[in-house]
């Protein structure tokens, strides 16, 4: 059967309707139009659903879309400001990142959680922090090291 | 399929008595959503307990870490107190699949799921954890090491629901620890698993000790004689070598796409020693 | 090809250089479309009922009652691809693997598939198709594949390419051969031999997006496909044939691809879709899940090779001699042909001998995976060039530089080299300071080389100068990881403009000739090249444009830094690009240049890698610690985006050496078909892989660009092999090199030696 | 003439020789006259045949010449990921 769900949605009230049992994943891209939201695997393996759900970072296809009521999501459509990229957004694209990039929507929202979490973190931190997003094509080097760029650049920015 | 979200306990054990066809607790979701995807499951209700005030807490008392069973495995890594007194609990918790996971998942959803690989079982076995459950007859305290009865089989009666896990309060010159065999980092289901908690007398000598073993029989199990080895000891290597021993009789694993029972066996042992050193350490051993 | 392919030195000012890719800023606010991101109007879910057994004959497929189920607009079986294949062996093979016929052939075959109005319809449907199996004995084991006793999936197969023609069927689909010298005399002529055998398990490209498609055929005989894939006018070749199509009324788009790695140069989903859609007159979009991905789409070959090498006192390897299994999958591949080419192709050898079998098992179709076979035959043939080394007291690095083929080496797969790189990386390797970094406890080194050939073959550009002076490049070989980039700035240095000034699409199978695939390593080497025919085509117009308005024969205008010159007249000022293009419409209309050609000569491509890791005594477990990437690029047109490919393919070879592998059950079912137990290297698996470009142009392209996609897998296993054998003292002859496996290896030594 | 040097597999289709002799001038002509003397040859071309010439593997270009005194190997053509 359907719900009805009410949920603000990268700060906006968005009302869907899906199955009571439809992964906030599917119901994000099919019933709301936000195909950031990869599926890579749909079990929570490879975390290219990755969103915040009240703040947590999970990985969408692990909960229900009927679970949203109420409660605030944040995908990659969110992240930046208007025209302005995130800095996260333009380290990944500085740093090359990214190759086929269905990735990338994911371990940003992650790389934004740790950050946010941990402003100064170590390379094994980073390494750990977003061991729950596969890529397969960067071999991780270069995502770590936009990352350990961005980090250096949002420090600056608070401090100012 | 009909989503339910009670909003108090009372109205969760009243939604699984009565309810009919396949029921199912969402605590997390990151075994259910998987089983449900894969077809394994076709639920008719699933109840979703994350509203439930009281199963979104961890409260400090005279008895211990009262963690309600909702409560995400990432909170427990935020609570101070918690990670200080158990540290070993807490890093098991930890060690479940990913900060995306750990997001969501719960330990009673862990330990309600039954797998002889759950992460935080041995940990909360070792820790002498117990498990409030309510039913319709009222609750009930069960050992942790109770609730698991099979592979994906638990002890629960039906329209029961495990409210909170309770974790003893921190004894003086206490530690814990948990270890667990992955060939990957992160992202992995335990290989083998270890779990030690130990209490130290004086000059450093074992006085109690508990120790927990996963993935190398059917369910998540307590050792006796493997603590009983190192009782009265102060963890030489003796002691370590009887602790293997009694580890390793104690096995009983399959092979696996996982793991053989003779790589099992023998990294059991491993482990065990290896948590028992970290546990003595924070014990404040020497 | 004509002869202005060729290399000429020259100073570059856009290749080279760093910009941030063109589709960048789309994939990284989620704008960027992938196969599953997309929808037509009225598209209906469609959903593949698979095989649960590894070897059955399907004697009946009832779909009646999934057809009456309301909300089921069809449902179709092998009946429904009727074989229009004529002949075509190897589209005959496509179609069998894309619906199952008489047979199915592995666990996870389709049998059957549904389009509903949603995805609860499509499940219910699949549901109520009856299918009746006739279960058959079955084999997945290479080796015992290979046995006469095993059981023979094709009553019709006659091991190709042996005479006299075997009269017995059997599951060695066929033989192929390669080499030169007398193996019997150089083994005689070594002081030392080792003869081993090595096995490698099946592993998965692992692409994180699964494959997809929308699929719409019209009742006018029309259609349009939307798909993730390497190339999408192959595709649209093969698809076309199969449902009988004419090939220029079915457009084809390829969408933004989420890796590929060999895995999507194969249909796999698409007939089927295209057949539900005819068959339901609507749009059907159909996706695998990713079990689907790993049950039923191209892994790689599991392979045993037998091995011998000589070697004298004096370092030089006398003989190599090399007998290769590569699984194919149920039907003949060229898996092990490749690996018997490629096993040697490093070394300079004065007798050598391979030769490759290909073996049929219960296993989904074998696919290219990145430099496709290189990598397990590199592994046996590393393994034991290290292992002669010791046995002679010699530095691994220094055996092999004096073996190493160079220019004029004959190849062990036949041709004389040209110019290559495998000294050059092994040099490099040497004086790397990572090869004399001090090592800890329980830590080894190892290196390996390895190699791939590259290729190029049919590419068709089109460059439009428009009006403002921007320029679109339009090429139909899909980017997989930055091709767009690099093919902008080739453009802008064969135009002289700025890169910002140029941005390149993929065009549809409407919009240009025939392309081939993104594979072989040939995007960037065979796109590059058409483009900077295609651009010096558009110069050649744009000075008759600026000829024109300048009214001066066009002998007197040169062209240099994206403006027209009037070479004989200094007083007239240099008309820029975009000034004649602002005028084209009154000077002969739009300006264009547009290129078709083969590109053929793509260079060789070698790599030597070195690696550290420390290896757990107690549990096997093995981490790398350190790993460096040297390699030829020939070119390095945007130098980020070659460091990410190097990095790419290393990665994909420590999983496959340490973990990766398809786990098959007595009952012939795969056990691991999620990332959860096919587990690929995680970000806290692995430490920060260094690289080092080398530039060797390649003489048959006028960049001297070479492919650098693929080579980078060859040399991981073996790096990894031999990096453990000096950190445990024990040598592995097994991949995955799993806890499991090397624990094993490191007791039974010990039990040896004590 | 030019010498033609022939992969192991493809031997058996030559009368087991390593190596022939074709009076061939492009890639084209080569095909053609390995048909029409070795007709086994036939499945192999259908297959698809690189030929290298001094080097370089040519996997389509019929019109490209073959310089009489050129090193040639016909190659199985090749797949890659």
């Amino acid at each position: 059967m359907s719900v009805l769900v009410n949920s603000t949605i990268n700060g906006d009230n968005v009302s869907f309707s899906c199955d009571a049992d439809e992964t906030l994943m599917d119901a994000l891209r099919n019933r709301v139009g936000l195909k950031g939201v990869k599926e890579g695997c749909g079990t929570g393996d490879c975390g290219a659903c990755s969103i915040r759900l009240d703040g947590a970072l999970v990985c969408s296809c692990l909960v229900l879309g009927a679970e949203a009521e109420g409660r605030t999501v944040e995908t990659v459509e969110g992240m930046s400001n208007g025209a302005e990229l995130h800095v996260l957004q333009t380290k990944f694209l500085e740093h090359a990142a990214l190759q086929c990039g269905i990735c990338t929507p994911g371990f940003l929202i992650a790389a934004q959680t740790l950050l946010e979490k941990n402003p100064s973190p170590t390379e094994t931190e980073i390494r750990y922090a977003l061991a729950g997003n596969l890529c397969r094509c960067t071999g991780y080097d270069k995502i770590v090291r936009a990352v350990q760029d961005a980090a250096v650049v949002m420090k600056k920015g608070r401090k100012k | 399929m009909l989503y339910e979200s009670p909003q108090t306990t009372e109205d969760a054990v009243e939604l699984l008595s009565k309810s009919k066809g396949k029921v199912h607790v969402l605590a997390g979701g990151s075994d259910l959503l998987v089983r449900m995807k894969g077809g394994y499951i076709e639920p008719d209700v699933v109840i979703d307990i994350k509203r439930i005030k009281s199963m979104n807490t961890i409260k400090k008392t005279a008895d211990g870490f009262l963690i309600g069973a909702a409560v995400s495995c990432a909170r427990m890594a935020d609570h101070q107190a918690l990670c200080k007194a158990w540290p070993g609990v807490v890093e098991a918790a930890s060690l479940i699949g990913s900060d995306q996971i750990q997001g969501r998942c719960t330990m009673a959803g862990n330990m309600c799921n039954a797998s002889p690989a759950a992460d935080s079982v041995p940990a909360m076995i070792a820790a002498e954890a117990w498990a409030l459950v309510q039913g319709p007859r009222g609750e009930r305290w069960v050992l942790v090491e109770k609730i698991a009865k099979a592979p994906g089989v638990t002890t629960l009666r039906k329209g029961e629901v495990v409210e909170a896990i309770l974790l003893p309060p921190k004894y003086k010159k206490s530690g814990d620890a948990y270890l667990r065999f992955t060939p990957r980092t992160e992202m992995d289901i335990a290989v083998v698993s270890a779990a030690v908690n130990l209490t130290l007398g004086a000059k450093g000598v074992i006085t109690d000790a508990r120790v927990a073993l996963g993935a190398v029989g059917p369910k998540a199990m307590l050792v006796k004689p493997a603590a009983k080895a190192i009782v009265g000891t102060t963890l030489d290597d003796a002691a370590l070598a009887k602790l293997a021993a009694a580890a390793a009789a104690a096995c009983d694993p399959i092979d696996d796409k996982r793991g053989t029972i003779q790589f099992r066996t023998k990294v059991a042992q491993v482990l065990a020693k290896r948590a028992a050193k970290i546990a003595y350490q924070r014990a404040g051993g020497k | 090809m004509n002869k202005e392919t060729k290399f000429t030195e020259r100073t570059f000012k856009s290749v080279g250089t760093r910009p941030v890719r063109p589709d960048g800023v789309d994939k990284v606010t989620g704008r960027a479309r992938y196969g599953a991101d997309y929808d037509m109007p009225g598209q209906l879910i469609g959903l593949m009922l698979r095989s649960p057994h590894a070897h059955a004959t399907i004697k009946k497929i009832d779909t009646s009652a999934a057809e009456q189920l309301p909300g089921v607009k069809a449902v179709v079986t092998s009946k429904d691809l009727p074989d229009l294949t004529d002949g075509d062996t190897d589209l005959k093979c496509i179609l069998e693997n894309s619906m199952a016929r008489k047979k199915a052939f592995y666990d996870g075959h389709a049998v059957a598939a549904v389009a509903a109005v949603d995805m609860p319809t499509a499940k219910a449907a699949l549901k109520l198709i009856n299918v009746e199996y006739k279960i058959h004995k079955h084999v997945t084991d290479v080796d015992k594949a290979a046995d006469p006793k095993a059981p023979v999936l094709h009553k019709d197969c006659f091991t190709k390419g042996v005479e006299p023609a075997p009269v017995k069927p059997s599951n060695i689909a066929a033989s192929s051969e390669f080499g030169h010298g007398d193996v019997g005399k150089g083994f005689d002529d070594a002081d030392f031999v080792v003869e081993r055998n090595f096995r490698t398990e099946q592993t998965h490209q692992g692409y994180i997006e699964p494959h997809a498609c929308v699929a719409s055929v019209s009742p006018d005989g029309s259609g349009e496909l939307w798909v993730c894939t390497q190339g999408h006018f192959v595709f649209r070749q093969q698809c076309a044939q199969l449902l009988g199509m004419d090939m220029a009324k079915l457009r084809v788009t390829s969408s933004e691809i989420g890796g590929g790695f060999g895995g999507k140069t194969h249909l796999w989903l698409e007939p089927v879709a295209l057949a539900l859609s005819r068959k339901a007159n609507l749009p059907v979009k159909l996706t695998m899940t990713r079990e689907d991905v790993f049950r039923a789409s191209g892994p790689t070959s599991a392979t045993s090779i037998d091995i011998k090498i000589g070697i004298k006192n004096d370092g030089t390897i006398t003989a190599g001699e090399a007998t290769l299994r590569y699984t194919s999958g149920p039907w003949k591949g060229s898996w092990a042909m490749l690996g018997a080419m490629t096993a040697f192709a490093c070394y300079d050898l004065e007798n050598v001998k391979t030769t490759g079998l290909e073996i049929l098992v219960n296993r989904p179709k074998t696919t290219a995976y990145r430099a496709p076979s290189a990598p397990m035959a590199a592994f046996a043939v590393e393994s034991v060039i290290d292992e002669l080394a010791g046995k002679i007291g010699r530095d691994p690095v220094a055996v092999r530089i004096q073996n190493a083929a160079k220019e004029g080496t004959q190849s062990s797969y036949g041709p004389v080299y040209g110019p290559i790189g495998i000294g050059p990386t092994l040099e490099a390797a040497a004086k790397h300071p990572h090869m004399s970094a001090p090592l800890g406890e329980n830590q080894g080194r190892g290196m390996a080389c390895g190699f791939w050939f590259n290729f190029g073959g049919q590419s068709c550009t089109h460059i439009n100068i428009d009006i403002d002076g921007t320029v679109t490049l339009t090429v139909g070989t899909i980017d997989v990881g930055g091709a767009r980039a690099s093919l902008s700035l080739v453009v802008a240095e064969e135009l002289g403009i700025n890169y910002e000034q140029v941005k390149t699409v993929i065009g549809d199978t409407g919009n240009l000739g025939y392309n081939e695939m993104t594979d072989g390593s040939r995007g960037t080497f065979a796109s590059s090249m058409s483009a900077i025919m295609s651009a010096r085509k558009a110069i050649e117009e744009l000075k008759q444009r600026a000829a024109m308005m300048w009214d001066v024969s066009v002998d007197e205008v040169s062209w240099e830094d994206g403006h027209a010159r009037a070479t004989g007249n200094s007083n007239l000022p240099p008309l820029s690009i975009a000034e004649i293009a602002a005028g084209a419409g009154k000077t002969g209309g739009p300006i264009a240049g547009h290129t078709e050609l083969n590109a053929d000569g793509a260079g060789v491509s070698f790599a030597t890698h070195i690696c550290d890791v420390e290896v757990d005594p107690e549990t096997g477990l093995t981490r790398v610690i350190r790993y460096t990437v040297i390699q030829d690029a020939g070119k390095a047109v945007h130098p980020t985006y070659v460091e990410g490919q190097f990095q790419g393919g290393a990665t994909q070879g420590i999983g496959w050496a340490l973990n990766e592998e398809y786990i098959y059950g007595d009952d012939g079912r795969l056990q691991n078909p999620g990332f959860l137990d096919y587990r690929i290297p995680v970000c806290s698996d692995l430490p920060m892989i260094d690289t080092q470009i080398l530039e060797i142009p390649n003489p048959n392209h006028p960049y001297g660009i070479r492919g650098v996609g693929e080579t980078s897998i060859v040399p991981p296993l073996a790096a990894i092999a031999n990096a453990v054998s000096n950190a445990s003292g024990v040598r592995m002859t097994h991949v995955p090199m799993s806890p499991p496996r090397i624990l094993a290896a490191i007791e039974e030594a010990e039990t040896t030696t004590a | 003439m030019v010498t033609i040097n022939i992969w192991g597999a493809l031997r058996p289709a030559v009368n087991g020789a390593a190596s022939i002799e074709l009076d061939a001038t492009t890639i084209r002509d080569l095909f053609e006259k390995l048909e029409a003397q070795y007709p086994k040859t036939l499945p192999y071309i259908e297959e698809g045949i690189a030929v290298s010439i001094d080097g370089t593997i040519y996997q389509d270009s019929w019109s490209h010449p073959l310089p009489t005194d050129a090193e040639i190997y016909l190659l199985p053509r090749i797949a890659g990921g």
